[in-house]
């Protein structure tokens, strides 16, 4: 049974996470025609947009409401009202989405009546764009609250609530923000290759994919339509890929009727075929050709991959699902977790990551609980830890900022776990340290004297 | 060897309407005063107001939901004057957020052991919870205060930066500082710089100047013995080791930089400062409070200078070296003769592949003027220009610079810049990261003018080399050439069969 | 004009270029049912079949006829007729590809002859057998020219002559050497997606591309079917890609009338959107949203990548259509190819490499040349060179035996093209020298000062 | 701490039935002499002869068209026994397929300056064109040997190892050897170990071992001070460090290593060889000719050892102390007592997750019987095992080691081979790398036991502690867990819809 460790200090030291209105920016960047505003300071939005920028390699449209100290004395409702007729008035968007920041959530005004109002009073002016209110104050969660409060937002605000006609073929995907643009498109592919309609929501496959539009356009271009995350009371079936998405499964489920099964990750052989299963049940379908095929590629890439996984010490600092989602991934391997350090400890997927412990924390707990490892997991700052301590560096989650291409990367069902497997095994092999003439092979013999040392001989 | 040439003011007036004919008419009319062309100054005659037909307007409020480029205090303070302060701890005093959205994202480089005896490239918050926001912050910040002090003793001293909330929950930060000053015998700044402050990060510019004033000036007792040639560089951030190449050339001239402000800097190098003959300052916007302050207190002349390009490094030596007399004007002629062959060779390898290429710029502190010398010292041409949080002093120094007809556009938005460079179609833009990905996809070729892409130093003559060979590799790469889809081409004939 | 440099040496010090008929059995694995057999003692086969197994991962069938001392004195004619048999009786392959060795080879002997006499005399216990010769002797040519010759000699000895009916869908499409099984499935998956039916020759995409097939099969399984061999003349169009295929292209249409197209290359832009205008041109179909979508995300990898590509010194050692492949892709990217050293001097595509000079050489002229470039690029045994040399390596062509997933690595068309540009920029942001406080960046001076010095000023 | 179990007689007869059950009658009856199982000599009683009940034939001609395992000469001199002597260059003397093929394929490790003094991971070749073959070589091979002289002057002597070419084209290898020994001072060797002679790397070996005899030894004043516990390790490749794990065992019984042959050797520890008190043979099948020869020349005493696993261990190191007598035999009873509580710590550690896992094995060299008493040593069972090139001898020692039931097979081919494991099922297969892949398709856990797959070494204490990581790491992979598809189960009826 694994231990969540509590923080250990005041400071967070090389934090791990973001901030949480960046986290629902990056959902409401996965619906077409979208702006996400940042209710705060412009500095905020700037920074934030800068930070998206630069791990996307995209442009990204993002806005502020530019609060400023006059504002903060008189209120914020004249700045959100100003910001959102501007926007709509100059982008046009189908989707406004607000992310309220730390600034506006200390005043602790009724930002929610105030949205109600501005609504109420200019319905005229904005009809045809759905304005939907995120609660995500800096100083809670990180993105993966960030993302699931907006995808709930945007439920909660837009989807139709009464019972409507179910499409046997159609199914709602609510993916966690620890995805990438090939994953969404790997999915979307994967449940039509059974003949099924799939509603991905956020579908960051759109405009965060590298396109290159022929002309200026403000908003997303690409994502979830709006129209189709209103019909989405219309599925058959809700699957939610990670924890973080059991509270948007559960309001369209409260919403709609529509069931939902949860995927606590879809990486690794058993998580694929239990993916893989479900669609063929709900298709009546069976698997086509390519899938199995790309099965049969995977248990070959496990093979010859396990054999540079095994036993292979790991240290991953991860937000919860995307740190169960890779944990999961290693030690299926054989590879044991060494040190995981997670943004926040109320998430229950840390239950059943594979590890003794988990340390909520930043990457300061990273790089003291790591020595000893063979890899380091986590996003692009921990590039220093990694060098500081001579470990290579996996790159996952968010930012990874000095890297191409980390959207293009699958890291789900069985092509992506096998690409991934590809990825470690090819790390380690880069990374040998072979015997020497002076001791048999220092770097085995000290790590099995520690093992012998240690409780970790009680442990299996 | 400045460049002759003229750009097109009637053009870039009917791209300015164009833009505007767009906006409501009340937004047209803000928008418009931020937008202009340049009269031209001729060169750079004393005085000359080469903006000011066009009255640019600046240093003026975002309108919500229309502006998103500009930074805030916190990151004119944390992000430009204070963060580099190399052995310094900075707290990003608030929620986790703007610390981490600012993490490495200029490359202030320093020499030091990192998480040691320097602490650029880390990242300190407070990591405010909502406990914190509702019964104040000040005993966690004590407590992380304290854990700074016991995890990296060889720190010289914390400074607070405050994000929004702090300026709103009543925290006592002064107090605080005062007192773990005191217990921990070291230096604590804090600094007021949340975000809602000001219209841009420039008045976090002014307020970190401020705090070097009012709380590291005068406050212990500085042993340095000063010397006859000592400058402090102000307002070079060391991006990309522009501040070594800088000292480098100082010092083949003679002088003795005592102190760079504030890339590479330790916390002693600003504690001497006042004791420097003369104060050079490179990004004026960002610095020049704290110079007049030391010009008004300590008696200490500054003047700006400018090393980008050989036209203006030759010009800024002399006029630096004219200040210290006969030896250091002697010794600087022989540096400019000695570098003579080297810059002859820089431009003939490039200027052949730069020659009448047209650049527009928009970026912030001082490079929206600076560098555009440099270009042209490769025989490219500047046709528009701009800063993001540019006061009207800014731009009166642009008029130097700039040629006639040159559009100016002050906090310019994406959809006026995206407009702008459609209309000019220039050969290059100099810009930032948030620009980069939008023109490159237009098919334009860009270079970061913030950060200079992972390359640098631009600084000096060897900078100079480095900045000519980045704008050849950015112009005349062969991906520019590549770029219409073959099922937009009419078929060719070869196989006789239609395409489409 | 590039300048080809003849071999500086007798010797060949850590040689480039692998052996002639590991070229022909590599071809041979394309084909299903299929077994290379070496003609030689039975020690090459061994070799050949240790390089394979740890080059592909994966199980190899390769035989021999195990020449020995007694044989070598009576002639070769009984051990090829044993082993073929043998063969024949055990695992009933569809073809068996006779690649000869040295060994036979340096007896001078008539073993086309032989053969004939053996497939005659034998005719009864062959049926359903083809039997193919490639004169593939290791004391010339290298992996190149063995593929050819294998491919050309089944053409020549499967291919139907006489003239039948074009099916106006069906292209024949005969890649080089130098292209992974990812390439053959996207290959073929884009010509399918036009509507088109290709027959690849040879298709190694079958028994090396990592399936685990569920009980013990002595040949290759997957693959060109040898009936598709047979009916190559069915097709409307030939497409060959790499200089290499030019031979076995033009055995096709003097036997069959099938005219050919060569594309020299499939990666960069440009190829890939004359192979895309090609098949558009066939088909009469309109290019898939699909490709459509993937050159924009090449044009976008090349807009984010040719930032971390221009300028960057690059050598190369590799076989001549891939050094022609890859020295195109960086050029095309703004980089400057610094070396080029090459397995033999023949091959016309080597007077349009970009480079000022093409080495006839080794890896040890690799090494003496490479001194000031960015990046290495040829197979696994150029790593000793890398390290030495302190230069990243890219790893490519064959052997490659200390990665996983190189025949998964896509190299040609839009998606292949994006996927090395994410990959070298990528190898060059891990591998960034930052300036010193002591000299403004001595990495870019120095290069510089000899830009400056040398006649490179000349030559652009 | 020998393990007792017996293995399933009748069963495994079952199987080689079987297996042969599908050849032509004539094949079956030549392949049914490689096949057999073991009576089970109880032990280590000298002179048992185990396997004799089965009367497995061995080092005869492979049969074209069935047998590719094997090696050949060239692969025996150059890849095993002259490869690794590392300051010597070994030019693969012919066309350049057989030494690419071979480079690097085993990872006899070296101290040393590669390139410079050392040249073991290099590959050199006279890369034979046709004109060579036409003409004859020998000018060629002068030039080459020149070029090396030049290139690399810090080598210690040259090996041509001939390919096949070279027997059949007349050159004559052994005159341009001399001739150029002469002219450069170099120690020369031409070895005649074309592939098509004999019947697999075994000749090789011997061709090999003539080749130290006529070529090396008493060539050269040896100037070497012997002392009284000087041995010299044979036959030990150093695969994985392996030498370096018995040589400091050795030292630490007081003895002193003059040579190891040939893993991380010089010329010169072959030269002084003759003149050490024993030696100790790790690879008896690759260099017991040269053994025998210096004991009939030199009067050289030899004896097998075995340092894999601890029983081994042991009585290896004690019969080796006995031969030098109390005061080695002291020290090496401290020296085993030393390692026992790390012997037990691993012992503790992995017998409980490997308790009972049967292993067949197949491999070359000494190691089908070697490696058994170690996977014993860890409670693993050995149901098979056989060798590619052994000879009747090897066999015969093999029965010392089996037990009663044991499947052996010689120089196996990939179907019999893939059928016994199929049959038997066993928890891991030990072989080489052609055989990898189908095991692992199989769904078996394997582990490469020529080359301890980039791991080892697995000689000695420590080597046993890697030894039995290795082998859990292999077994108790969780992907073995993990072989049917979803698509093959029973839809299971959760959502009450069918699947299939």
């Amino acid at each position: 049974m694994v231990r969540i460790l509590p923080q250990t200090k005041s400071a967070a030291i090389n934090p791990l996470k973001s901030s949480q209105p960046l986290g629902a920016a990056f959902a409401f960047l996965g619906i077409n025609g979208a702006m996400p505003v940042f209710h705060g300071s412009q500095g905020c939005t700037s920074f934030a947009l800068v930070l998206l920028v630069r791990h996307f390699k995209e442009p990204i449209p993002l806005q502020t409401t530019a609060m400023d100290e006059i504002a903060i004395v008189v209120g914020c409702a004249d700045h959100l009202e100003e910001a959102i007729l501007n926007l709509k008035a100059r982008a046009k968007p189908r989707l406004i989405g607000i992310c309220t920041t730390a600034l506006v959530e200390t005043r602790d005004e009724d930002i929610a009546g105030d949205l109600a109002t501005i609504k109420r009073k200019r319905a005229t002016e904005l009809t045809g764009t759905e304005v939907v209110l995120a609660r995500t104050p800096d100083f809670d969660g990180a993105i993966e609250e960030g993302w699931s409060k907006a995808v709930t937002a945007m439920i909660e605000g837009i989807t139709r609530s009464r019972t409507q006609y179910r499409d046997p073929r159609k199914v709602a995907i609510l993916p966690g923000s620890n995805i990438t643009v090939a994953d969404i498109e790997y999915l979307r592919e994967t449940a039509q290759s059974f003949g099924l309609k799939p509603v991905i929501l956020p579908d960051v496959s759109g405009a965060l994919d590298g396109t290159v539009p022929d002309h200026w356009i403000p908003t997303t271009y690409g994502g979830t339509k709006v129209e189709d995350i209103r019909d989405l009371g219309g599925a058959m079936q809700c699957i939610a890929i990670g924890e973080q998405m059991r509270r948007p499964a559960e309001a369209l489920q409260r919403l709609t009727g529509v069931p939902y099964v949860m995927f606590e990750s879809l990486t690794g052989l058993k998580n694929a075929d239990r993916f893989i299963w479900l669609l063929t049940a709900m298709s009546r379908e069976q698997a086509p050709a390519s899938v199995r095929r790309s099965r049969m590629h995977l248990q070959d890439a496990m093979l010859d991959g396990h054999f540079h996984l095994a036993g292979k010490k790991i240290a991953i600092a991860s937000e919860p699902d995307q740190l169960y989602q890779f944990a999961g991934f290693f030690t299926g391997l054989g590879a044991e977790i060494t040190a995981a350090v997670t943004t926040t400890g109320t998430s229950k997927i840390l239950q059943v990551v594979p590890a003794e412990t988990v340390q909520v924390g930043d990457l300061s707990d990273l790089e003291r609980l790591a020595p000893g490892a063979d890899l380091l997991v986590t996003h692009s700052h921990g590039r220093q830890a990694a060098k500081r301590l001579d470990i290579p560096l996996m790159r996952i989650g968010f930012p990874i900022f000095d890297r191409l291409g980390s959207q293009h990367k699958l890291t789900i069902l069985y092509q992506g776990t096998r690409d991934m497997i590809y990825e470690v095994a090819n790390i380690f092999q880069a990374n040998q340290h072979p015997p020497t003439s002076g001791a048999p092979n220092p770097i085995c013999s000290r790590e099995l004297q520690n093992d012998l040392n240690s409780s970790s001989l009680a442990r299996q | 060897m400045s460049l002759d040439y003229e750009n097109n003011s009637d053009f870039h007036a009917k791209l300015i309407e164009d833009v505007l004919s767009q906006y409501p008419d009340k937004a047209a009319k803000r928008r418009s005063k931020h937008l202009g062309v340049a009269t031209g100054g001729e060169g750079s005659s004393e005085g000359a107001n080469a903006v000011s037909e066009c009255d640019v307007k600046s240093n003026i409020k975002s309108v919500p939901g229309v502006m998103t480029i500009r930074g805030c205090a916190y990151a004119g303070s944390k992000g430009v004057v204070w963060g580099p302060i190399k052995d310094m701890v900075h707290i990003s005093h608030g929620p986790v957020g703007c610390g981490q959205y600012s993490w490495s994202q200029r490359r202030n480089y320093y020499v030091g052991l990192t998480g040691v005896d320097t602490f650029v490239t880390m990242q300190f918050t407070s990591d405010f919870q909502e406990k914190d926001i509702v019964f104040g912050g000040d005993k966690k910040l004590e407590k992380v205060i304290d854990e700074i002090e016991e995890l990296f003793p060889l720190n010289n001293g914390v400074t607070l930066q405050s994000e929004c909330p702090i300026g709103l929950i009543g925290d006592d930060i002064e107090a605080v500082s005062r007192k773990k000053a005191k217990e921990h015998k070291k230096t604590i700044v804090p600094v007021r710089c949340e975000g809602f402050r000001g219209v841009s990060q420039s008045l976090g510019h002014h307020i970190a100047n401020d705090a070097i004033r009012d709380w590291v000036f005068d406050k212990k007792k500085v042993e340095f013995e000063s010397g006859p040639f000592d400058v402090n560089v102000i307002g070079d951030y060391n991006i990309g080791g522009d501040a070594w190449a800088s000292r480098i050339l100082l010092e083949e001239v003679g002088l003795r930089v005592v102190g760079n402000w504030s890339g590479d800097a330790t916390l002693a190098e600003v504690e001497r400062a006042p004791k420097a003959k003369l104060n050079l300052i490179h990004c004026y916007r960002s610095m020049n409070y704290i110079s007049r302050h030391m010009e008004e207190k300590y008696g200490i002349p500054w003047m700006e200078y400018n090393f980008f390009g050989p036209s203006q490094i030759e010009a800024s030596l002399r006029s630096i070296a004219k200040h210290f007399g006969p030896e250091i004007e002697d010794r600087t002629e022989k540096v400019i003769a000695k570098y003579q062959p080297f810059v002859q060779a820089v431009t003939e390898k490039y200027q052949p592949r730069l020659d009448g290429k047209r650049v527009m710029l928009y970026v912030g502190g001082l490079r929206p003027r600076h560098v555009i010398t440099a270009y042209e010292d490769l025989g490219m041409e500047i046709v528009g220009t701009g800063y993001e949080f540019g006061h009207g002093d800014d731009y009166q120094r642009t008029g130097h610079y700039v040629k006639k007809g040159t559009l100016i556009y002050d906090d310019v938005t994406g959809y006026e810049l995206e407009k702008f460079i459609e209309g000019i179609r220039p050969d290059l833009v100099g810009s930032g990261i948030k620009e980069k990905y939008p023109v490159q996809k237009m098919g334009i070729p860009f270079r970061q003018m913030h950060s200079w892409d992972y390359s640098g130093p631009y600084h000096g003559y060897d900078g100079f080399a480095i900045f000519a060979r980045d704008m050849d590799l950015a112009i005349n790469n062969p991906v520019w050439g590549l770029y219409d889809a073959p099922w937009k081409k009419k078929a060719a004939s070869a196989t006789a069969v239609a395409a489409e």
